[in-house]
């Protein structure tokens, strides 16, 4: 198992972390959006995991744990607002949701 | 408090009663004045008659000569070490209260017979003991600072004596002005006190005379000159005359007492008593001739021009006003002083007579529409001629020696020119004067009808109580002037002699003795006269009276009917761009600058808070977009700090 | 590899002590779910918001005893300090207040769930004031996150459901962002404790970033100008008291992270270029956050708005990173607490079933209507505003000088232009209610306001007052470093 | 016992609000009651030693520390509780209850700006001013226009005072300076923008020119009673500020500015005199020549000269009487005419002799006659002035003095003379209370007219000022 | 060589979530992305994490997103979206995260270059020694003795989201909209009735 450089890691991590924005910023169906949080949160396990194995300290992967369910109840509180707010609405779009302003 | 406010010790109890007695009976009328009504006019008068009485017992302290001053001294009050007010009574304002108290009382009297059945009776009587308390205050400080009081004080009186009838607009106006060319006559004085406050550190007449030497000529001429700003305001000299004409709004026993005997007069007062300064700077003494002359000139022209007989009376006292300053002003103070006490009485008669007249063709003032009198009120035919020959100056009347005096005071003390002047001057009030007398009383009555037999019967009050102090008034007209006969030791020059002895003498021996100068004036007296004689009172003259006089009504010229423009230009230079500059203010600054700038920082500040409201739009991408934008700034702000590092 | 001594920490009594505050609070939030099941359903309210406030105040008794024995408990995750108690204190007086609030929630909804989330979204923002490292830091705020989320959504009215989206979307990208900070600080590092930033590495761009993103984290649950973006749509959506909650506890614990930062894990010579962000931010927040509220029209917007300026005050006063500024920061933090709570306090009492009382329309004449809560809002406003007889006033001055005295003085000055609009802002309102009106509008029967917002505005007016007069400034504050 | 003057009125003002909404006349009377008891514990109490709480140790110290004494303070609180008495006692405003509690207020803040010993104290209670006037603006006024101005204007003052005081604290170490202790030196960057400050909350809270803008709408607004405290007290405490506070402690500074804010003075003086020649409402016309009578206060107080100072003193007082006066009168036309038109007013004097009598007193007194309050200031101030060698300040300030009559008289006898408008409804002439109130107020003027020294046992500004002064000013 | 690999996967699959036309595409490209995950937590030896990584993540989360899809889109359509309202949107975005991307990467590259320790390979021992660096034995340990305080915490967060999903999602069953609506709908209409006057003045 080839082991690459640190940076590439951390790189790589870099990237999809700002795909997971991206698909929070550009998507407007809010499953999306919440898929996109699950990607950052992974990016940053990612990374953890990376560092965790360059500095030989088991600290990351229990943060990497800790993210790991913190993500789960994030998703299960995320889906039930979604649920609560659209659940009889026709269309399923973030931009609708506008009450709120000014 | 009060005790240690006013710190009043009794030395002379006769000279504190004489000031504050009006005052006294002033506070009460105002006060009770609405319920007792009537009886106020006769409060009044009895608290003036024993003014008059106490001044009169306070003769022998104004003579008697103490501790190298003449006269009675009463410390009052010190504001600080240089400024405290005090009361002086020594023979020259001995001689002005006299004046005040008795032509007071009398003027009380007929008052009452005048303004009977008016409404606001008490008010007026109470008006009048305050104005008599603000000209003894004048007459009495024995400082500058007690002077101003007395000489904002007694504005104020004629302020309110003036606008007494306020339903008319007329008055009202007019004791306005009277009041404001009042108020800048205190100016001036004020900055001669600051002036004097400065250079010597104190105010009293005693500090100030004494320490004339250490004052430099300039500021001695400033002085002099902020001080005569003052007396010109207040005696109606020439550019701020334009007040006493529209004063003749306020009833006639007002006219008679203030505008003419004596509040007119204290510009008189003021340099007869800094006669030390006056001596000091010559070009001061030739400035205040010459304006006197000037004004005596004018007035004397524009009485021409009236047909309004308490206006042709109220230039007539401009003009002899103007004569007693030039007197006064070349140094010649006896004889100014005089012809001062004279003209109180006869002009003081005048007035009272016109007022008969006025009285009796119920508040008819116009002559033109009156005439033929002469025959219907002898009485007021009396008062109205001795007045008259008084004022003109004929030999036994008090004029002749007073007018006489200063005219040969003028010549002896080297002004020639103003001696011409004050002849001519006599010519021309001899000519007005008997002009108003043929036009009254010559001729057939040209009142109307209904105003004539009204006047009959109008009299609810006595006929008496109008015409005794008119008659009372006849015997100092005559008498007067018998005072100053004998030069030097004349009684007046004696009683004088402890104030003006010191004062400079005669210049030089003069080609034309007294006697001369008075012939020179009589004749031209005489010549006046006649020309006014040929003019109103021939017999065709007063057939066709009416239309002429129409006629000569629409051929007045436009300088006489303007009196010289003197009014439009006071209010051109000083009232207009004031109010124009307020305008001005009102209009750019306050509502451009300051409100505008207001304005537009609510306006700003409010669009600011829109505009940054704007951001909340409600989409929630939006929100993330902006949040995506802040960590743009943070990461991009680390990273540079992060290399330059 | 990890050395053995790590692992030998032993957990003793000491550390759990240090921690009883905390779980007195999530205790009581499951004493309040057992009794809703056992109580009948008349009693549900009352019987919660008493055990709330009873578990609060035991916990409050506990950290008393804290306060004078300072420890890091946990080998440091846990710093039960002054500074940290004194933020928790602030946080459970303002869960007590906002408790004080539930029954502006409508029937339908189970004030039992409200109160127990409300208790563990405090015991997350107790968390993150002792945070001594990353873990607990992240953990306490994703479970204050987590219970506000779903506290914003407890209203039928559509409003709140917005409301708890957004703030969950938001809030968990801005999560997201700041755990990966810590995540690249780790990285940097190889440590989560706060006292090993101390040293960074020399010359290490990326642990700049870090930093950089873990502030974007804090500024974003502090409202700090460009994150303010969230805190006026959610807090006019959420019901009363989580608004209430959330305008001060939240705020308190992420100053708590904060002042952490800047006083113990903040190297001296990188401190006025690292920290320069922070100022400029707050300064922002201040000038735009008053600005804003300028022309609201919804009570609860423009509390929000104040809100982001009032913090703005606070985070200045830790410019230069001063003792006497922490002192006069936690003295303020007290005040706005006391004020905005106070101003809440008096929507509540003025809400009823139908709606809630933030909209300005309902507040029109009030005066004449209901003296005594116009008289209390205008004095709260007043407080706010930061004239004389209040809080206000002695904290603003305090906090004047501590931030002259670090000798930021465009910071003071702008501090100054911002209380000026500020005092604009509130003058609308209280002028709304003092306008006389054209009739005089019979003052409505009390509607049913209940005892208990009444309690809310006794406590904040004489604190407010009371503080203002004399002020009480804890002292041993300053952070402990382990 | 000083704490009283200030604790008492307030909290009296609170305690009024136990009586019922409608017991107008109840509130009248303890409001009376108690700024009578203040002032007899005024008048008595100059000899009461200095009352002083520790405060703050922390930044800087800072006491609670107030005192009476015998100078200046001492006669502008006299000031403050008669013109309050009298103003309570005739206020005829919807809800009269609150009104006097919001009077009171007033009271008690202003005494405590007159008998603060500490800058803190003193910035505390001058934005206190600003709550009861704000109050009132919003809630017995019909448009909010002059209570905005009047907020942006005084709040900015306000609070640039509070950070100068902040400031001062920070460098100097302590803020309990006012009239005792040595006196701090400042860094000189530090004093001048610490002077910037006060000097700007000094400009704005006694309208200098170009600060007024508040000024002629909050005085229109207002009601009557509590223009007069305004127009006439509140007016004071900037003066009183520049006397105390300026000139002791940024001497150099204020010399450095003296010729900026006399300009000032002079511009303000000759602005609110012209101003005031055309306003066609009454109380404008009063507002405008406070602005003027102002201007010339502050003029004597930049010339430093201790007589000017002295006659600045006196005129202060006799400037706070007949304003005070002036607008109370004022008051009483717009209650019987209802309108403040000067045109459509006119002829009241007939049918009320008695106001017509008050009115008149009030406005020789402003126009400086003779005899009175006003005309005795005046001289002092322009003699001092003279002495100082300020020559054409002199000229201008007499030169208004004649605007000022004629303005003046055009007031009043627009409202009292002239032909009766028989549209306007006749009302009763001044009630006995009426009358009463206005009493006090006039025997003060008249006793100042006739013997100002009467202040002088006390009337030192205070010894330090004095010898901060240059006593005569080195004429370049 | 087999970083590059998972590496392409890795992004493929982010992309692929990001850019679905219909989310259960995207549910499904996230399963992907997740699996790639576990290999590499394998190569960089954190064996516990790659399981937890499958069972919950992929096992429990997804489902989850799964049974959501299905009841929102229980209509007959599918899932639509509305017309894109905010056009303006993406250009900014992207150019806010390639600046802070570029950033990280570029202080990443610098970062590592001197200071850190570079990934030195495991030692030989097999996956799912005990003694080898990321078992799940060390992982244990540590978990229950020093870092105990954050696994209490996680039942603390755990047991909060559960109490949160049941009262958001709540019985509605109750919820009478109708006369609740109508009943406040009146009693607002009389409120604003008074409070216009006070909004006139």
């Amino acid at each position: 198992m080839a082991v690459g450089e640190l940076s590439n890691y951390v790189t790589l991590s870099a990237v999809l972390f700002f795909l997971g924005v991206a698909g929070v910023i550009l998507r407007r169906n809010p499953l999306v959006m919440l898929m996109g949080v699950e990607l950052m949160l992974n990016a940053s396990n990612l990374a953890l995991v990376a560092f965790s194995r360059a500095w030989g300290s088991m600290v990351g992967h229990i943060f990497a744990f800790l993210v790991i369910t913190v993500a789960a109840a994030e998703a299960a509180i995320g889906l039930a607002i979604i649920v609560v707010v659209f659940h009889r609405s026709a269309r399923v779009d973030v931009d609708d949701v506008t009450i709120l302003k000014g | 408090m009060l005790h240690h406010a006013v710190g009043i010790s009794a030395h002379y109890p006769l000279l504190l009663a004489t000031w504050l007695l009006p005052l006294a009976g002033a506070l009460l009328l105002w006060s009770t004045g609405p319920r007792i009504q009537a009886k106020g006019a006769v409060l009044g008068t009895t608290v003036l008659g024993a003014a008059f009485v106490t001044a009169l017992l306070s003769i022998p302290d104004a003579l008697r000569a103490a501790d190298g001053y003449v006269g009675a001294q009463q410390p009052l009050v010190t504001w600080l070490p240089g400024m405290s007010l005090g009361l002086l009574l020594d023979p020259l304002s001995l001689l002005w209260t006299l004046v005040i108290t008795g032509v007071g009382f009398l003027i009380h009297v007929y008052s009452i017979g005048y303004l009977a059945g008016d409404r606001a009776i008490a008010r007026f009587f109470a008006y009048l003991n305050f104005f008599v308390f603000a000209m003894l205050t004048l007459v009495l400080s024995d400082n500058f600072l007690g002077l101003l009081v007395g000489w904002g004080l007694v504005g104020l009186a004629s302020y309110f004596l003036i606008g007494f009838w306020f339903e008319k607009p007329s008055a009202v106006a007019a004791s306005r002005k009277a009041f404001v060319i009042n108020v800048a006559g205190d100016v001036g004085i004020m900055l001669a006190i600051f002036i004097l406050f400065a250079q010597l550190g104190t105010l009293s007449y005693g500090g100030v005379f004494a320490h004339v030497a250490q004052l430099s000529p300039s500021t001695l001429l400033a002085v002099c000159l902020f001080l005569f700003v003052g007396c010109a305001a207040k005696s109606a000299q020439v550019p701020l005359h334009t007040w006493l004409p529209d004063a003749m709004e306020g009833p006639t026993p007002v006219s008679a007492l203030i505008h003419a005997a004596t509040m007119v007069t204290a510009g008189v007062y003021l340099i007869a008593r800094c006669h030390p300064l006056w001596d000091a700077s010559p070009d001061a003494r030739a400035f205040v001739g010459v304006v006197g002359a000037i004004t005596a000139l004018v007035g004397a022209i524009l009485g021409l021009g009236q047909w309004d007989i308490k206006r042709i009376l109220a230039y007539s006292t401009m003009s002899q006003i103007g004569y007693m300053i030039m007197g006064v002003g070349v140094g010649a103070y006896q004889a100014g002083v005089l012809h001062f006490f004279a003209h109180a009485f006869f002009k003081a008669q005048l007035f009272l007579g016109a007022g008969i007249i006025i009285h009796a063709l119920g508040d008819e003032q116009d002559i033109r529409r009156m005439g033929g009198l002469a025959r219907k009120m002898p009485f007021a035919l009396l008062a109205m001629l001795t007045g008259t020959l008084a004022i003109c100056g004929i030999f036994p009347f008090s004029g002749f020696f007073s007018k006489d005096a200063i005219l040969y005071g003028v010549l002896e003390h080297g002004h020639p020119y103003l001696y011409f002047i004050g002849v001519l001057t006599a010519a021309i009030t001899a000519y007005y004067m008997f002009r108003m007398l043929f036009v009254v009383f010559a001729g057939q009555a040209r009142t109307p009808a209904s105003v004539g037999e009204h006047a009959g019967h109008a009299h609810h009050a006595p006929a008496w109580l109008m015409q005794l102090p008119v008659a009372l008034l006849i015997v100092p007209t005559i008498g007067i002037g018998w005072l100053a006969i004998g030069g030097e030791q004349s009684p007046w020059a004696r009683f004088f002699e402890p104030i003006f002895g010191a004062s400079l003498q005669p210049l030089a021996r003069l080609g034309m003795s007294e006697a001369t100068s008075s012939l020179v004036v009589t004749s031209v007296v005489l010549l006046g006269i006649a020309t006014a004689f040929f003019v109103y009172a021939t017999p065709q003259a007063l057939r066709n009276a009416p239309e002429r006089l129409q006629r000569e009504g629409q051929r007045m010229p436009g300088m006489l009917t303007h009196a010289f423009y003197f009014d439009d230009a006071l209010d051109g230079l000083f009232v207009q761009p004031t109010r124009a500059l307020g305008r001005f203010c009102a209009a750019t600054v306050e509502r451009d600058v300051l409100d505008g700038g207001v304005h537009d920082i609510t306006v700003g500040a409010r669009w600011l808070g829109h505009f940054f409201r704007s951001f909340q739009t409600g989409f929630v991408r939006a929100y993330a977009l902006v949040l995506a934008l802040g960590v743009a700034a943070f990461a991009a702000y680390y990273v540079l700090v992060g290399v330059t590092r | 590899m990890i050395t053995a001594a790590a692992l030998q920490h032993a957990i003793t009594a000491a550390d759990w002590e240090a921690l009883r505050p905390i779980i007195w609070i999530a205790g009581g939030a499951l004493a309040v779910l057992l009794f809703d099941l056992c109580l009948p359903r008349g009693a549900h309210r009352i019987s919660s918001v008493l055990l709330g406030v009873t578990s609060l105040v035991w916990a409050g008794g506990f950290l008393v005893r804290n306060y004078h024995t300072p420890y890091a408990a946990f080998g440091g995750a846990f710093l039960s300090d002054g500074f940290s108690v004194v933020f928790q204190g602030a946080i459970v007086l303002a869960t007590l207040l906002s408790l004080l609030f539930v029954y502006t929630f409508e029937e339908r909804i189970s004030s039992a769930g409200a109160v127990a989330l409300l208790l563990w979204a405090a015991s997350g923002a107790m968390l993150m004031t002792g945070a001594g490292n990353l873990l607990i830091l992240f953990l306490g705020l994703e479970l204050l996150s987590l219970a506000l989320y779903a506290l914003c959504g407890m209203a039928s009215r559509r409003a709140a459901r917005e409301a708890a989206l957004k703030y969950l979307l938001l809030s968990s990208m801005a999560s997201a962002v700041m755990l990966y900070g810590m995540v690249l600080l780790f990285g940097v590092t190889g440590s989560v404790n706060f006292s090993a930033f101390l040293a960074p590495p020399p010359g290490n761009p990326l642990y700049l970033v870090a930093l950089g993103l873990f502030y974007v984290g804090v500024a974003f649950k502090l409202g700090l100008v460009p994150f303010h973006i969230w805190m006026p749509d959610v807090f006019e959506g959420a019901p009363l008291p989580v608004t209430a909650f959330m305008s001060v506890a939240t705020k308190a614990g992420m100053l708590a992270v904060l002042a952490r930062i800047i006083y113990v894990a903040t190297p001296a010579g990188l401190a006025n270029k690292v920290l320069l962000p922070i100022w400029v931010v707050a300064a922002l927040s201040m000038i735009i956050g008053n600005l804003a509220a300028l022309s609201q029209s919804n009570l609860k917007r423009l509390l929000a708005y104040s809100g982001i300026g009032q913090i703005g005050y606070i985070v200045a006063a830790f410019a230069g990173a001063t003792a006497l500024g922490l002192r006069y920061a936690l003295f303020y933090l007290l005040a706005y607490l006391f004020m905005t709570l106070g101003a809440f306090a008096v929507i509540a009492a003025l809400s009823d079933q139908a709606d809630e009382g933030a909209r300005l329309v309902s507040y029109a004449g009030l005066a004449h209507r209901r003296p005594m809560l116009a008289a209390a809002m205008s004095f709260f406003l007043i407080g706010l505003a930061g004239l004389p007889p209040t809080v206000g006033f002695m904290g603003k001055l305090l906090l004047l000088s501590s931030v002259l005295n670090a000798g930021y003085i465009s910071l003071a000055v702008l501090l100054i232009v911002g209380t000026a609009i500020s005092i604009y802002a509130y003058a609308k309102i209280i002028r709304v209610m003092y306008a006389p009106m054209r009739h005089e509008v019979v003052a409505g029967a009390m509607s049913a306001t209940w005892p208990l917002p009444w309690i809310a505005i006794a406590i904040c007016s004489v604190a407010v007052l009371g503080l203002g007069l004399y002020p009480l400034v804890p002292s041993a504050v300053l952070p402990l470093v382990k | 016992m000083i704490t009283a003057l200030i604790l008492g009125p307030i909290l009296g003002g609170l305690l009024l609000f136990a009586l019922p909404r409608t017991a107008d006349a109840a509130a009248r009377a303890c409001g009376v009651v108690l700024a009578l008891a203040a002032l007899v514990v005024t008048l008595t109490g100059s000899t009461l030693p200095d009352e002083s709480i520790a405060w703050l140790q922390r930044p800087f110290i800072a006491n609670y520390h107030v005192g009476l004494g015998q100078g200046l303070g001492f006669w502008l609180v006299a000031l403050l509780n008669l013109c309050t008495m009298c103003a309570i006692a005739v206020i005829k405003v919807p809800r009269v209850r609150d009104f006097t509690a919001l009077m009171l207020l007033l009271e008690g803040s202003m005494a405590g700006v007159f008998l603060a010993r500490d800058l803190l104290v003193f910035a505390l209670f001058w934005d206190l001013m600003l709550l009861p006037v704000f109050l009132v603006l919003i809630g017995w006024c019909g448009h909010a226009t002059a209570a905005w101005k009047y907020l942006i204007y005084n709040v900015l003052g306000g609070l640039t005072l509070l950070l100068a005081t902040a400031a001062f604290g920070i460098a100097a170490g302590t803020t309990d300076v006012i009239g005792h202790g040595p006196i701090p030196v400042l860094t000189p960057t530090w004093a001048a923008w610490i002077f910037a400050g006060f000097a700007f909350a000094f400009l704005v809270k006694t309208p200098v020119w170009p600060f007024h803008g508040w000024m002629p709408e909050t005085y229109v607004e207002l009601p009557a009673p509590m223009v007069a405290l305004v127009s006439g007290i509140q007016s004071k405490a900037g003066l009183y500020g520049f006397l105390v506070i300026a000139w002791v402690l940024f001497a150099e500074q204020m010399h450095a500015m003296v010729p900026v804010f006399g300009s000032l003075a002079v511009i303000g003086l000759v602005y609110g005199g012209c101003m005031a020649l055309v306003q066609s409402d009454i109380k404008r016309v009063v507002a405008y020549s406070s602005l003027s009578h102002l201007g010339l206060i502050l003029l004597a107080i930049m010339s430093g000269q201790p007589l000017a100072l002295q006659g600045a003193i006196v005129y202060m007082l006799a400037h706070g009487l007949f304003n005070v006066a002036l607008f109370l009168g004022l008051g009483f036309v717009e209650v019987r005419e209802g309108t403040r038109v000067l045109s459509r007013l006119g002829g009241l004097g007939v049918s009320n002799p008695r106001l017509a009598g008050a009115l008149i007193f009030a406005a020789l007194a402003a126009l400086g006659l003779p005899g009175l309050g006003g005309f005795s200031g005046e001289l002092l101030i322009l003699t001092g002035l003279y002495q100082a060698g300020d020559y054409w300040q002199t000229i201008v300030a007499l030169l208004v003095i004649i605007v000022a009559a004629a303005y003046m008289l055009r007031l009043f006898q627009g409202t009292m003379q002239g032909p009766v408008s028989d549209d306007l409804p006749q009302r009763p002439d001044l009630s006995a209370v009426e009358v009463l109130a206005l009493i006090p107020l006039a025997a003060m003027i008249v006793l100042l007219g006739v013997n100002p020294s009467v202040l002088s046992s006390g009337v030192e500004p205070s010894n330090a000022v004095i010898h901060a002064l240059p006593l005569q000013k080195e004429r370049a | 060589m087999l970083f590059w690999f998972l590496a392409v996967a890795l992004i493929a699959s982010a992309v692929a979530v990001v850019t679905a036309a219909k989310p259960v595409y995207s549910v499904i490209a996230l399963l992907a992305h997740f699996v790639t995950l576990a290999v590499v937590y394998v190569s960089l030896s954190a064996e516990f994490l790659a399981v937890t990584q499958i069972l919950v993540y992929s096992g429990a989360i997804l489902i989850l997103f799964l049974f959501v899809i299905a009841l929102l889109s229980s209509g007959v359509d599918s899932f639509e979206v509305g017309p894109d309202r905010l056009p303006k949107l993406p250009m900014p975005a992207l150019f806010a995260l390639v600046i802070t991307l570029v950033a990280i990467v570029f202080s990443a590259a610098h970062a590592f270059a001197h200071v850190l320790p570079v990934i030195t390979p495991t030692s030989q021992l097999a996956v799912g020694s005990a003694a080898a660096f990321g078992s799940v034995a060390t992982f244990g340990a540590m978990l229950f003795t020093s870092q105990l305080l954050p696994f209490e915490i996680t039942a603390l967060i755990l047991m909060v989201a559960v109490i949160g999903v049941v009262v958001l999602a709540g019985d509605h069953a109750t919820l009478t909209p109708p006369d609740h609506e109508r009943l406040r709908a009146i009693r607002r209409r009389e409120r604003e009735a008074i409070l216009r006057e006070g909004e006139a003045s």
